[in-house]
């Protein structure tokens, strides 16, 4: 089993937290997992991605060489992915910040459109975009556990933070659910 | 210290491990993508009554980091292509005035600022040749997070046992590289401390080798009076521009390393004795080489990987040994080509030698080591 | 001069068998040495609790001369390299040795940080406005229009005034004299070593070789007298319109300041980051 | 650290004593110049001879000024005047 999700977005989204929890959920249930960023100089703004392996043996190349999952959070980072190779990626695009219609692709059955920043604010937490992308990453590696998520969150947010991280995880879970 | 496993960046990993190899003191200018070394030492070292020095630039750094080493803290500082060019005068002194200490240079690409958040393996040759005059000079490179762990402490012991600046060689794939992490207990571990001479000598010379030609030393404010020096010297630590003390003790500095070469040399090898190919590579191409070799034995060809975890002194005895009937060697580097001439030096020509090669600031993928790896095997 | 009766003699810091020194005749550096160790007899300190680091240049030499730790560094970085053997181990008198080159010129960056950062070491600069040991070219306190061997037609650089750098830039000691006020030598050296924080203690120096030669200012002698005559005290100075000053070398301390040093400070942090552990 | 006898060359006068290490000596002629009562005479080199040695005071401006450690100035009872 060798499951290889992308998150891409800008800087400042969080895609890489997204990343290092979902690998530290994965280690904690007994997996191999690696996790390895491209990054632009400035600290906010720019393409940012996070390729996130996970596996059940020792993992040699940390890239993604045939990504299982690309959530991409932002109109820069989807360009990057429009034309992926590989019938069983499939990738997840905020529909609420990028226009489909307007960039004038037309998506086949891979890509799926969810308004994840809008959803965000709607949970009242606009800034955890990237917990709910985890969330629906996580579902699809069936391995990880929700025990694992939760744990892993409770250690990286502080208590006033957390109870609003894991409503986020939740919807993610939930979204990601719908999908499969 | 227990023992404790964690998902964490390379960068990090080497922070932990120079602590637990006994490192007190950094002192570092900032620069991608080894940033984190210092944020980590930052935080780390004052815990333990250490010291975190952010100092003016990369020449006051090393020499920060030469002060507390001879004051009698073992120290480490960390940079990337610029600041290692900036250190590169007093990792000289370091070595002339035979000062331990650890300067991790995450490689980027280049020349100059580069791609500055990009890999790159192409300051291994700097990290051989690049002071003046003649040395050796050891230099370490890790391929994994558990190796920037593991690989730093062994840089410290190296340090310790020959009295010698060591080059800790990772590069951004690795330092960035988040992973599973052991991080190993105290008990576990093996530390090195420098060789001190015994406190009832009478006439301490600071320069004057024991059998394995490494001097003891002694930090100011004990009973021995301490010099070190940059300039040529004799035993007593005073400069000499005698021809014969000259010889004596640039030979000395040379063969400290190159005559203990099997005690410094570490390397890690995956199939390579049923192997017809053989590909030899360090660091972060590693990894990119293992996924190559694995992909290849899928479509029935024998490829062994050799790990170099010592890229200097470079293990010329031991490649001429592996390469022995061997069809054909790829050597992966994110550079254009540095390490294979090392390579190439050891087989005189008797095994085809191809270069798996990127300088472009991504990393090497294993396509490009499996062309390479066809290009040799259609010879 | 007070008779001298403290345990350590300052002879037992002088490293007599390699004497005669390097240095040319009538160069000032033989007496700013015999100060410094003046002083360190004066404030009671040990061969074994001294590291003297210095850099390259004539003043760089010093090392040769002492029985003392002694560090010997690359050109201007002796700084630095005293930093760190400082804050390895405080316990440690570290006094670093610079010309004008060496503290101002190449190492000006550790200048200032070492002055902001106040950390407890000593400087002694000896300033001979010129590089003497590579035959005389122009170093950043060489005088507007001086002629030396890469200045022949005059220096086109205004000189920098180290005194006033370092105190701008936090330095808590900091005095200027020259060889000819021979006593007030040691007396600033005394002042600077046992001072909290950094200190730094600049002394004008003759070189009658390059400097005195090429400027006409005469034989070791006169250019005794040539610094005597253009010493300035401090509180004389301010009274001075910029272009009597012009030619000057004003004398005196600069900044003598209760600070916090940078060891007292990072003590502090250590504490700070314990007990953040320690609640965790 | 006590010098070899015969490296010093000494010069008794009434009340101090003058001891040249002339192996040390630069000729620089800061002692000839400086001393205020005139006891040295340069040599045909510039080295200082110590012609009028009575009239020493033992004010030490030579021993202090001398950049060579080459002239040390003791009290008849051979202590250090400093």
């Amino acid at each position: 089993m060798r499951y290889e999700v992308i998150f891409a977005g800008i800087g400042g989204q969080g895609v890489i937290l997204a990343g290092t929890l979902l690998g530290e959920a994965a280690v904690r249930c007994g997996l191999k997992a690696t996790q390895t960023q491209a990054y632009g100089v400035s600290a906010r703004g720019g393409f940012t991605k996070t390729d996130l392996i996970v596996s059940d043996e020792e993992i040699l190349y940390p890239y993604s060489l045939n990504p299982n999952l690309i959530i991409a959070l932002a109109e820069e980072a989807f360009m990057r992915y429009i034309d992926v190779n590989g019938d069983a990626c499939k990738v997840i695009y905020d529909s609420g910040l990028i226009d489909v219609k307007s960039i004038g692709f037309s998506l086949d059955k891979r890509f799926v459109g969810v308004p994840i920043t809008n959803i965000a604010v709607e949970l009242g937490s606009p800034r955890s975009v990237n917990i709910l992308s985890l969330g629906i990453a996580a579902s699809f590696i069936k391995d990880i556990s929700f025990d694992a998520l939760r744990e892993t969150l409770s250690e990286t947010f502080s208590a006033n933070a957390l109870e609003k991280n894991i409503e986020a995880l939740s919807k993610g879970i939930e979204l990601g659910r719908s999908m499969l | 210290m227990i023992e404790r496993r964690r998902f964490m960046l390379g960068n990090e990993a080497i922070v932990e491990g120079a602590l637990m190899a006994g490192a007190r003191f950094f002192a570092g200018y900032p620069i991608t993508p080894s940033s984190e070394i210092a944020e980590g030492a930052s935080r780390k070292l004052p815990q333990v009554g250490g010291y975190y020095l952010q100092m003016e630039d990369e020449l006051a750094s090393i020499a920060a980091v030469i002060g507390a080493s001879i004051g009698g803290l073992k120290a480490f500082t960390a940079t990337s292509g610029p600041g290692f060019s900036l250190m590169q005068e007093n990792i000289g002194l370091a070595v002339m005035a035979e000062v331990p200490c650890v300067i991790v240079d995450v490689q980027r690409s280049g020349p100059s600022t580069g791609l500055a958040t990009r890999p790159a393996q192409a300051d291994m040759m700097q990290a051989r040749w690049g002071r003046h005059g003649d040395q050796s000079i050891i230099a370490l490179s890790p391929s994994s997070v558990q190796e920037c762990f593991d690989l730093i402490i062994c840089a410290f012991n190296l340090a310790e046992t020959y009295r010698c600046p060591v080059l800790f060689m990772a590069d951004e794939t690795v330092g960035h590289l988040r992973e599973d992490c052991l991080l190993r207990a105290e008990a576990d571990v093996e530390i090195v401390n420098r060789k001190r001479p015994p406190e009832d000598v009478d006439g301490y010379l600071p320069y004057k080798p024991d059998d394995d030609l490494v001097p003891p030393m002694v930090a100011p404010g004990g009973k021995h009076l301490t010099r070190f020096h940059s300039s040529t010297h004799n035993e007593k630590g005073l400069p000499t521009s005698s021809p014969e003390e000259a010889d004596k003790l640039v030979r000395r500095l040379y063969d400290k390393i190159e005559k203990n070469k099997d005690r410094i040399i570490k390397y890690k090898q995956y199939d390579v004795d049923e192997s017809e190919y053989l590909l030899v590579t360090f660091g972060g191409a590693v990894r990119a080489a293992r996924q190559a070799a694995a992909d290849m034995k899928k479509q029935g060809l024998k490829v062994g990987v050799l790990e170099l975890q010592t890229v200097w002194p470079f293990p010329t005895e031991h490649i001429a040994e592996l390469a022995k009937g061997k069809r054909g060697i790829v050597v992966p580097e994110m550079n254009l080509g540095q390490i294979i001439g090392e390579v190439k030096k050891v087989v005189c020509g008797k095994v085809p030698v191809v270069g798996a090669n990127r300088c472009d600031g991504e990393p090497l993928s294993p396509q490009e080591i499996a062309k390479a790896l066809g290009e040799v095997v259609s010879r | 001069m007070n008779k001298r009766s403290c345990e350590v003699s300052w002879k037992a810091f002088l490293r007599e068998e390699n004497l005669p020194h390097q240095w040319c005749p009538g160069c000032g550096y033989g007496v700013i040495l015999k100060s410094m160790l003046f002083a360190f007899e004066k404030e009671g300190l040990a061969p074994k609790d001294v590291v003297v680091v210095t850099g390259i240049g004539c003043w760089g030499k010093t090392d040769d001369y002492l029985y003392t730790n002694t560090v010997h560094v690359t050109h201007g970085r002796a700084l630095p390299v005293a930093t760190g053997i400082k804050v390895a181990n405080p316990s440690l008198k570290v006094v670093a040795l610079m010309g004008d080159g060496d503290s101002a010129t190449i190492g000006g960056n550790h200048l200032i940080h070492s002055s902001r950062r106040n950390i407890d070491v000593t400087a002694i600069v000896a300033n001979n406005l010129n590089y003497g040991m590579t035959g005389g070219q122009y170093s950043c306190t060489t005088p507007l229009y001086s002629r030396t061997s890469t200045s022949w037609y005059g220096d086109p650089e205004p000189a920098l005034d180290i005194c006033r750098v370092v105190e701008a830039a936090g330095a808590s000691f900091a005095a200027r004299t020259t060889v000819y006020h021979v006593a007030m030598i040691e007396k600033y050296i005394s002042m600077a070593v046992s001072h909290e924080g950094f200190s730094l203690v600049e002394v004008i120096s003759p070189c009658p070789t390059y400097f005195g030669r090429y400027n006409k200012v005469g034989s070791a002698p006169a250019m005794l007298n040539w610094l005597k005559e253009n010493a300035v005290p401090v509180e004389r100075a301010s009274k001075l319109s910029d272009e009597e000053r012009k030619e000057t070398f004003v004398t005196g301390i600069f900044a003598d300041k209760k600070g916090q040093s940078f060891l007292s400070r990072y003590g502090e942090i250590q504490s700070r980051a314990r007990r953040e552990l320690e609640s965790e | 650290m006590t010098l070899p006898e015969g490296e010093v060359e000494v010069a008794e006068g009434k009340a101090f004593r003058i001891e040249i290490r002339r192996d040390r000596c630069k000729a620089c002629e800061i002692c000839v110049e400086f001393c205020p009562k005139n006891v040295f005479e340069p040599d045909e080199l510039g080295r200082p001879i110590p012609k009028r040695v009575d009239d020493c005071i033992g004010c030490g401006t030579c021993e202090l000024r001398c950049p060579d450690f080459a002239i040390e100035i003791k009290s008849k009872e051979c202590h250090d005047v400093d």
